[in-house]
């Protein structure tokens, strides 16, 4: 439980410091914001408007402080702005229709590159030198130099343009609208299968790397030699024993590499048009909707954190020793 | 044999109510461990002292108090009357630890492995502005009885006890008057361990150093030290000189540690049940002796002396030692009749 | 409706006309056409709310749409339209001279701008008088192409700077939104167009998309109808395709591309330099292989393909500042006082080297391109140029500032060249440096633009104007305040497989803008093709 | 030099009987690296009579774990035994396959591994691990094997409900007493025991030591003890061994050994543990040279010249009845 | 009196040097060196490494002028004159690729040794200093390490200036973090082995104790760092670059395949203008990848792939 409470301090402590980094990014970065959105805008911007951007990004003249209270305030009460290249939306509502996707995408690809990596990574530390252990690092290390975006592209022309065999763009056909029904459900999970592919192609080979490093430091410890001692069968020696161990590294590096899924999940949403939170940052670059920007970042941020100390809940109920520490 | 006692001299090092407490846990965690609490030790010009003591028992805190590694929470470290705890607050002066000179436990961790023999001999000689030239470093490798062209060896090249014997030289370049020796044979081969004691009294004996030898092999202590000091639970509990501690030891816990010694030798072998006695007087209660409701009150032992006064007191700390019954077996069937069956 | 299937080869007759948005990556239901363009979903001006007249820049004429006539009063301050008759609006309430004035009065209020534009009131149900505060004859196409919205809706919106309008009431001819998606939504029929027979297609569905690349892509593959982003080789990457169902057209009647130059800056303060630098660019290369070959070069009147009618043909035949020729650039360089040094370099009076920025948004690809061609060019003459290429908003924060050297910027387009000339010579357009302004980036002004620009406005007559523009030709030509480089095509592409009717070179009835003025002209003439097997 | 005098062993021991229960012939195990070979084990021969305590003493690497895991078919690549032979109960452990080794294991011979801290799996209850046993090699359901494993904690003395606790909640000494636990579990023939008690305090150390005493005495199984600490093995076993460079230097009844060590590398161990009653004498010990190609670490200690050990150590021979020593020499010196 | 033990004189000198590879692996960097060129993989590495720099550095005289020069139009598929092709554009494709092999390479391995140096300071200061100064930093890199890398990277590189320098630094603020921990992680261990105690009681300073022995130990972890720092650099350059956000002007392996995108490379099906670039950050990654995984093996001998060998008898 206090091990689990500082965790919770500290999750807190990470997310004050991402609301803070927020805070200064627009207010000690060169340049004005808002004199770039308003240029962009090219004047169909009230002076009200102008006004409030400016507030918004602290070029105000209240005392910093004070922003800086009223900036946590809101944000902790939600109230992340209004969007600009979306207005008038607010920008916790443009999130809100759009996390979704990101998770779906993200969670889909990662659940499947851990899963499948870890069970390779698994197997190729059992038997050591096998086809398993010899052929695939080098290969999915390979496929895992590949930029995302590049492959995302690849596999894009390759598999939708060419071969038209998976959709190449959006989350689902037009004319759909979400619901859950099967018809429904099947296209979107066409739309998931490249995004996904290519996300899971470049991130498998590190989680069975990974997998397979810890797995071959656990199976050299003694307590998997006394299982054999013990006359254990091998598959239980292999996953009671030697993966349950092994695992508590993966499931510390899952709530890490979770950011990662987001980054990768970015250039991927880009390149399909996935309409996730990663897509709508990139345009909100290019739109110089500065608010929506820091409150996606914040989101995401702010939901890596959540996943994080899930994932150390998590890793409390599966090492014992955590529990006293 | 033993070198002639050079006791009535003011000790060179005196230790007076040193403790340590750690911190435990993280930035807030304001969680303390107690590892040494409240230690007097006076370790005199040219003697081997031993500490004794069952791990976890804060040997090697004291050690490392000692050689500044660790800053103590309170108490005072007397160097020829001063009190260098005071007068060298930010760490200890350039004088102290040429002076102080620490062996460690684990000569394959106290080697940098990326550094050759020659390199530990030169730093320490260079750091104290000694000459550091062919002939000095020949000189230390030699006193320690290792050869000449060891100085060009990596410390992977060379066995357990050479590399202990490179780190006693590193100790002695800086001519100090103190070694402290914490388990300096613990991590080696059996039959090479003598070969290190052997050591550690030739440098008493021919160069006039001071050890503090921190061990948990009793008869060890007994065969180097002059006196042995015995530490329980970060107190000092017994001392006194070697031999006389050894034949008879006053504190149960001493006596606990005596009898568990494999000795192929002993005539009876300890009773197990005596020995259960000696374990539930002793370990019983959670972390300290005091705290047993029964016998021990929860105030401070007082220090008795036992046997005569000649110099160099044997001395014991424990509310279960009567000064009248001196022997361990009798302390025992009075203190603990009801743990026969433990 | 709605079966998800892919939009190509569907031609039950029902089919939706398809637009991809390649500057949309996401939709927002705001339909309000009074918030910023990059907001409000696309076609609200276009399908949803019409205008009383739609000019069109490729044939230069002005189809009275809501209006059926105007009349512009002999002492040029007052404009009277006369509304069409039975026009209603989406929920069956009739269009009336009221909307009209409410709608400028709501215009200027919300957004301002009509300077010049004194009131605007309705006279009966189906006449609406504007009065100027001064003889402005350009004002007529402006107040014409305002969209006009209904009176007894917008009265009762809040704040109607800030509604999103999710269900608007136009005249246009789809006006219904459905299936509102994020990256996809729906117009349908107006049940209460005044031109029914017009509306022939079941409706229009617009596509959302993060650039060029995926927007491209979805056309290519013959999942849209109708683009208007640039698609690079469109000959080979669409056309040669399906040479029989895919076209484009890319009339240059888009603004003025120019190189403009701080002309508060030495050496672009001096025009004999900016034209010998104009002189030293080889803008059939630039043209060629830096817009694709889809446009022109231009020439030195500065006037874009829009206004080929003004052009004054002898003057662009003869001046020579805007035809590429190195050697006469260099021999312009050396007289205006600037030699080659030892190095082959040119330096400046101060001594220092020539050299300067251009600036170009990096994500104008093709403009970036040009920008590099430019440079090329220029190190043939000797002076050296940085193309720089930060995001738009920096570069244009520098232009409005006056915090640049030289960078490619696209001109004011309106019905007339006056705006165009207003903002390029006027002195009135020319702010401090410092100061920040939204035209005239050069900062060049003469005050004998001024007083032809004051007459233009004031003529009564296209006669009139036309002395003035040719004035304004002749001052252009001679001061070069910027280097015009090509005009600006305005693209378009589309597929005849499932709509036919498409305006092209031969049938310029509209120009192929699925975001401008004339789409409304589009959406009213095309036919789904019915049945055919494919 | 003076080698102290011995005393009698004590009353405790139960006389062993003299047929073998284990036989290990020749026994040669070679960890291949990278294209080197390192012997682990080197033409070891000894056997273990039933309800006999075998003591395998010698410096750290000499080989001791080696064979033990030998005998236990544990070692993995890159160990392979090259030559020799195990038997057990007259069965050929080294011909088993990969089920009857299953079956073999435990329920035949289980082992106490060299630390406690880490032959339990950290993320296991105590309960758990020693269950598996049951549920594994008897089929028990879980609720039986929980119970047998609460009387099996009982028998090391420890508190049943101690079933739910993790490895990392037990002191060192209570772990190694659960791993004595398990290892008796199946009342195995032989146990193994590979330094039981290096990592633990002397106290405990003598405490867990006892156990096993009382243990052996109760159930009858024989033990191999493996430790470096010869005081330690002369004081519980009846036979020991003595390992050096992977070979063994000597083999003799414990007693006999210890009262008159042969070889010059038992007479340095013997030398290497300073007494702790009577008057202080001066030790050697052993030169720390280390073991080469060259030289067998301490030919030079040797007192006669034996140029023919000096890079290789000499067989075992049998020089009395039941004394074995590996020296060219006669007797002792 | 005293007796000496029979070890004061040698009692065999060693008349050969120990075996120099013994089992227990010699740590110095030498080592290091001598074995990762014994290694397949990292030899592998090495070379390709070494052909991209070669070829970075020679791209002045292979493929001499300005690589971003406009040449005609329309894409052109390899031929002789252009082995790899021409943009839409009409660049040479080669041309274009290496020169984007000096900004990229530039880019990647000043991103690289600038974390990895970050990362070696406050995973040093960290380690030596303990306390309030590791509670306070491994605060902080854990911090840096949870936020999302890739968002904020997005968002530095919107709010500040374009170009290389921005790139460089935004890359090293949001990669700094990761390699800091496994170095901290590292330097710690060390920090608590006996020898750097010993260097304290000899009286050496700390900085002397950090960087002479301390940072040899941790060569192959640094090392390690670095090259991920790298792998880490050259990719994000390509991906903000890919996105806009880098400075387009640049030519490097990500904005070529930005411009590719824009240009259309792959609807009209020029894959020659889009593969190179890809691939060559994949095969500079790759090899950097391999020297990493030769390190890891080397430091960690456990982790070698064993050839199965038909063992007699197995134990
Ligand atoms: N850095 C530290 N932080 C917290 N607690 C410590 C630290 N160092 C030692 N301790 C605690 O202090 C006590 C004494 O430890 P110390 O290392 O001095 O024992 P020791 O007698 O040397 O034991 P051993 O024989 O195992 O070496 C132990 O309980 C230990 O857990
Ligand atoms: N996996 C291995 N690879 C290579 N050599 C090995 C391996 N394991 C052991 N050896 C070598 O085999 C020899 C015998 O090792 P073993 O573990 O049997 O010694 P030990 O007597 O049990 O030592 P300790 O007392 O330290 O446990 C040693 O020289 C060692 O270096
Ligand atoms: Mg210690
Ligand atoms: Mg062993």
């Amino acid at each position: 439980m206090r091990y689990i409470l500082r965790n919770l301090g500290f999750y807190l402590l990470a997310f004050w410091a991402s609301i803070t980094l927020n805070f200064m990014l627009p207010r000690f970065m060169p340049g004005d914001p808002v004199s770039r959105m308003f240029a962009r805008s090219q004047s169909q911007m009230q002076p009200e408007q102008i006004d409030q951007l400016r507030r918004l990004f602290g070029l105000d003249h209240r005392p910093m402080w004070q922003q800086y209270l009223d900036y946590v305030k809101d944000v902790c009460t939600g109230h992340m702005g209004i969007s600009i290249s979306r207005f008038p939306t607010p920008v916790s509502e443009v999130i809100a229709s759009q996390i979704g996707w990101t998770l779906l995408l993200g969670g889909t690809a990662l659940v499947i590159a851990v899963v499948i990596g870890n069970l390779l990574g698994i197997l190729a530390a059992w038997r050591r030198g096998g086809v398993l252990d010899s052929v695939f690092p080098p290969l999915l290390v390979f496929a895992g130099s590949f930029p995302y975006f590049w492959l995302a592209m690849g596999a894009l022309y390759l598999f939708g343009m060419t071969l038209g065999w998976f959709p190449m763009r959006h989350a689902f056909d037009v004319g759909f609208s979400p619901d859950l029904s099967w018809a429904f459900l099947s296209n979107a999970a066409s739309h998931l299968v490249l995004p996904a592919l290519t996300i899971v192609l470049v991130s498998i080979g590190g989680w069975m790397l990974g997998m397979r490093n810890t797995m071959i430091a656990t199976v050299a410890e003694d307590y998997i030699t006394m299982a054999e001692a013990k006359g254990l069968s091998p598959s239980r020696i292999m996953f009671r024993y030697a993966a349950r161990n092994a695992m508590l590294p993966s499931v510390t590096n899952f709530g890490m590499a979770l950011g990662f899924v987001v980054g990768g999940a970015l250039l991927t949403e880009v390149v399909f048009a996935y309409p996730g939170v990663g897509f709508q940052l990139l345009a909100a670059v290019q739109g110089l909707d500065y608010p929506l920007m820091q409150g996606i970042f914040l989101t995401i941020t702010a939901a890596v954190l959540v996943a994080n100390f899930l994932v150390d809940l998590v890793h409390v109920r599966l090492d014992p020793r955590v529990r006293v520490r | 044999m033993m070198a002639p006692a050079a006791a009535t001299r003011a000790p060179l090092l005196s230790v007076r109510g040193l403790t340590k407490d750690f911190r435990m846990g993280g930035l807030f965690s304001r969680d303390r461990h107690r590892a040494l609490n409240a230690v007097d030790v006076d370790i005199p010009h040219g003697r081997i002292v031993a500490l004794v003591g069952e791990s976890g028992s804060g040997k090697s805190t004291l050690a490392r108090c000692l050689a500044r590694l660790e800053q103590p929470s309170s108490g005072q470290v007397l160097l020829d009357g001063e009190d260098v705890l005071r007068t060298q607050k930010r760490g200890a002066s350039r004088a102290y630890r040429s002076t102080v000179q620490m062996v460690f436990q684990d000569p394959f961790g106290s080697l940098n492995p990326v550094h050759r023999v020659e390199h530990f001999l030169r730093r320490a000689l260079l750091v104290h502005g000694r000459p550091a030239g062919e002939d000095e470093l020949r000189e230390l490798i030699t006193t320690v009885g290792l050869t000449e062209d060891m100085l060009e060896s990596y410390p992977h090249e060379l066995s357990g006890g050479q590399r202990q014997r490179v780190a006693i030289a590193r100790a002695l370049a800086v001519d100090p008057r103190l070694v402290l020796a914490d388990e300096p044979t613990s991590m080696l081969d059996v039959s090479v361990r003598i070969g290190i004691l052997n050591l550690m009294r030739r440098l008493r004996d021919e160069h006039g150093i001071s050890l503090l030898y921190i061990t948990h092999d009793l008869a060890s202590a007994r065969y180097v030290a002059d006196t042995t000091q015995v530490l329980f639970a970060g107190e000092l509990v017994e001392g006194g000189d070697s031999l006389a501690l050894m034949d008879r030891p006053a504190h149960p816990y001493t006596q606990l540690l005596l009898s568990a010694v494999p000795d192929p030798e002993r005539t009876e072998g300890y009773d197990p049940v005596l020995r259960a006695g000696l374990r539930a007087a002793v370990l019983t209660p959670e972390s300290c002796p005091y705290e047993d409701e029964g016998t021990c009150s929860r105030t401070e032992p007082v220090r008795h002396t036992v046997g005569e006064d000649d110099g160099q007191p044997h001395w014991v700390r424990c509310h279960l030692y009567a000064p009248a019954t001196p022997t361990a077996r009798r302390v025992l069937t009075a203190a603990t009749p009801e743990v026969e069956n433990v | 409706s709605g079966t998800g299937t892919n939009a190509a080869g569907d031609t039950s007759g029902d089919q939706l006309l398809t637009i991809p948005r390649e500057d949309f990556a996401t939709f927002t239901r705001n339909f309000n056409p009074f918030a910023p363009s990059q907001v409000v979903a696309p076609l609200t001006t276009q399908a949803i709310y019409e205008a009383m007249l739609v000019y069109n820049p490729a044939n230069g004429k002005a189809t009275p749409w809501l209006a059926t006539s105007w009349e512009t009063s002999a002492d040029g301050r007052t404009v009277t339209f006369t509304l069409r008759d039975g026009v209603k609006w989406s929920d069956g309430k009739p269009l009336t001279a009221e909307d009209v004035a409410y709608t400028f009065a709501l215009q200027k209020k919300l957004l301002g701008g009509y300077e010049y534009l004194k009131s605007a009131k309705a006279e009966g149900a189906d006449k609406v008088v504007f009065s100027l505060t001064k003889p402005y004859s350009p004002g007529l196409f402006e107040l014409g192409k305002q969209v006009i919205v209904p009176r007894h809706v917008w009265e009762k919106v809040k704040d109607p700077a800030k509604d999103t309008n999710p269900n608007p009431v136009g005249t246009g001819p789809y006006t219904k939104v459905a299936n509102f998606q994020s990256q996809s939504y729906e117009l349908r029929r107006n049940p209460e167009y005044w031109q029914p027979k017009k509306q022939q297609i079941a409706g229009i569905r617009v596509l959302g998309f993060s650039g060029n690349d995926s927007a491209n892509l979805a056309f290519v593959n013959g999942e849209a109808d109708w683009t208007q982003s640039f698609i690079p080789d469109v000959q080979k990457s669409f056309v040669d395709k399906d040479p029989k169902h895919n076209a484009y057209w890319y009339p240059r009647t888009g603004s003025m591309v120019e190189w403009t130059m701080n002309t508060t800056k030495a050496p672009f303060d001096d025009p004999k330099v900016r034209k010998a630098l104009s002189q030293a660019v080889d803008r059939d290369s630039v043209t060629e292989v830096g817009m694709n070959g889809y446009t022109e070069p231009a020439d030195c009147t500065g006037l874009s393909g829009g206004y080929d009618a003004w052009r004054d043909a002898a003057l662009a035949a003869s001046c020579t500042w805007t035809k590429h020729d190195a050697v006469a650039a260099g021999k312009a360089l050396d007289e205006a006082g600037y030699p080659k040094g030892s190095d082959g370099r040119r330096k400046l009076k101060s001594g220092k080297p020539f050299t300067f920025d251009i600036s170009v948004g990096s994500a104008s690809s093709d403009w970036l391109s040009v920008a590099n061609i430019i440079k090329q060019n220029l190190a043939e003459v000797g002076v050296t140029a940085h193309v720089k290429s930060p995001d738009w908003a920096a570069v244009v924060s520098g232009y409005e500032t006056g915090d640049y050297d030289t960078g490619i910027v696209w001109s004011d387009n309106g019905a007339t060249p006056f705006q165009f000339y207003r903002t390029t010579m006027g002195t009135e357009s020319v702010k401090p440096v410092g100061t920040k302004t939204v035209s005239n980036y050069h900062r060049f002004g003469d005050k004998k633009a001024d007083r032809l620009l004051n007459e233009f406005a004031a003529a009564p007559d296209e006669a009139g104007q036309k002395a003035k523009v040719d004035a304004l030709q002749k001052l252009f030509a001679e001061d070069a305040p910027v280097v015009p480089l090509f005009p600006g095509p305005e693209w378009g592409a589309y597929t005849d497989i499932r709509f036919t009717g498409w305006p092209t070179a031969d049938n310029p009835y509209a120009t192929l803008t699925n975001r401008g003025d004339t789409t409304v002209l589009v959406l009213t003439s095309l036919k789904p093709v019915k049945n055919r097997q494919h | 030099m003076t080698v102290p005098s011995h005393r009698t062993a004590s009353p405790h021991r139960p006389v062993p009987s003299r047929e073998p229960v284990l036989d290990v012939r020749n026994l040669r195990v070679e960890y291949g690296g990278d294209g080197r070979s390192v012997v682990g084990a080197d033409n070891v021969s000894f056997t273990i009579g039933a309800g006999e305590i075998f003591g395998l003493a010698g410096e750290s690497g000499c080989g001791k774990s080696t064979v033990a895991n030998a005998v236990m078919r544990l070692l993995k690549p890159p160990a392979q035994i090259t030559a020799g032979s195990i038997l057990f109960d007259g069965r050929d452990v080294l011909a088993m396959d990969p089920r009857e080794l299953r079956a073999f294991r435990w329920r035949e011979i289980a082992m106490v591994f060299q630390s406690a801290m880490n032959s339990l799996n950290p993320v296991l209850t105590i309960g758990e691990q020693i269950g598996d046993i049951f549920t594994t090699h008897e089929r028990m359901r879980k609720r039986r094997a929980r119970a047998r494993s609460g009387e099996l904690l009982e028998l090391v003395g420890i508190d049943p409900a101690r079933l739910k606790a993790y490895p990392h909640q037990l002191s060192g000494g209570m772990r190694q007493r659960v791993v004595i636990a398990m290892a008796v579990a199946l009342k195995p023939t032989l146990l193994i025991m590979d330094e039981p008690t290096t990592a633990l305090d002397v106290v405990v150390q003598q405490e867990i030591m006892a156990q096993i005493g009382d243990l052996q005495r109760e159930l009858g199984f024989s033990v191999l003890f493996i430790t470096h600490d010869i005081s330690l093995m002369v004081e519980l076993s009846h036979r020991m061994g003595v390992m050096y460079g992977g070979r063994l230097v000597e083999l003799a009844a414990a007693k006999e050994l210890f009262a008159q060590p042969l070889h010059p590398y038992t007479q340095a161990l013997m030398n290497a543990f300073p007494p702790l009653t009577g008057p202080r004498v001066e030790l050697t010990g052993l030169a720390d040279t280390p073991r080469t190609e060259h030289g067998c670490g301490f030919h030079a200690h040797c007192p006669d010249d034996r140029s023919d050990c000096s890079t290789n150590i000499p067989d075992l021979r049998e020089v009395a009845a039941g004394r074995f020593v590996a020296r060219t020499g006669g007797g002792a010196r | 009196m005293s007796v000496l033990d029979s070890r004061t004189e040698p009692a065999a000198p060693r008349t050969a040097p120990p075996d120099a590879d013994a089992p227990k692996a010699p740590r110095a960097r030498a080592g290091l060196l001598r074995s990762l060129l014994a290694n397949r993989k990292a030899l592998f590495g090495a070379v390709v490494l070494v052909l991209f720099v070669l070829l970075a550095l020679l791209a002045p005289l292979i493929a001499p002028g300005d690589p971003s020069k406009i040449n005609s139009l329309g894409a052109g598929a390899p031929s002789a004159s252009h082995p790899l092709g021409t943009t839409a554009k009409g660049q040479d494709v080669l041309a274009l690729t290496l020169w984007g092999a000096r900004s990229s390479l530039l880019v990647g391995f000043s991103v690289g040794i600038a974390a990895t140096a970050l990362a070696v300071l406050v995973g040093m200061a960290s380690a030596y200093f303990g306390r309030l100064v590791d509670d306070v930093l491994s605060l902080v890199t854990n911090i840096f390490l949870l936020v999302p890398g890739v968002p904020l990277l997005v968002i530095l590189a919107a709010f500040m200036p374009p170009g290389t320098t921005t790139v460089i630094l935004v890359l090293v603020v949001t990669g700094w973090a990761g390699s800091a921990r496994v170095l901290r992680a590292q330097a710690k261990s060390i920090r608590g082995k006996d020898f750097v105690a010993a260097s304290v009681v000899t009286g050496e300073r700390a900085v002397r104790i950090m960087f002479r022995e301390i940072l040899p130990n941790m060569a192959s972890v640094v090392m390690t760092t670095l090259l991920g720092c790298v792998i880490f650099g050259i990719g994000a350059q390509a991906g903000l670059e890919f996105l806009g956000l880098g400075d387009a002007s640049v030519v490097s392996w990500g904005t070529n395949l930005y411009w590719a995108g824009n240009d259309g490379a792959l609807m009209t099906g020029a894959w020659w203008v889009f593969v190179p670039s890809g691939l060559c950050i994949a095969l500079v990654a790759f090899a950097l990848a391999m020297v990493n995984y030769a390190v890891d093996e080397i430091t960690n001998p456990r982790l070698r792939a064993r050839r199965p060998r038909t063992a007699t008898k197995k134990g």
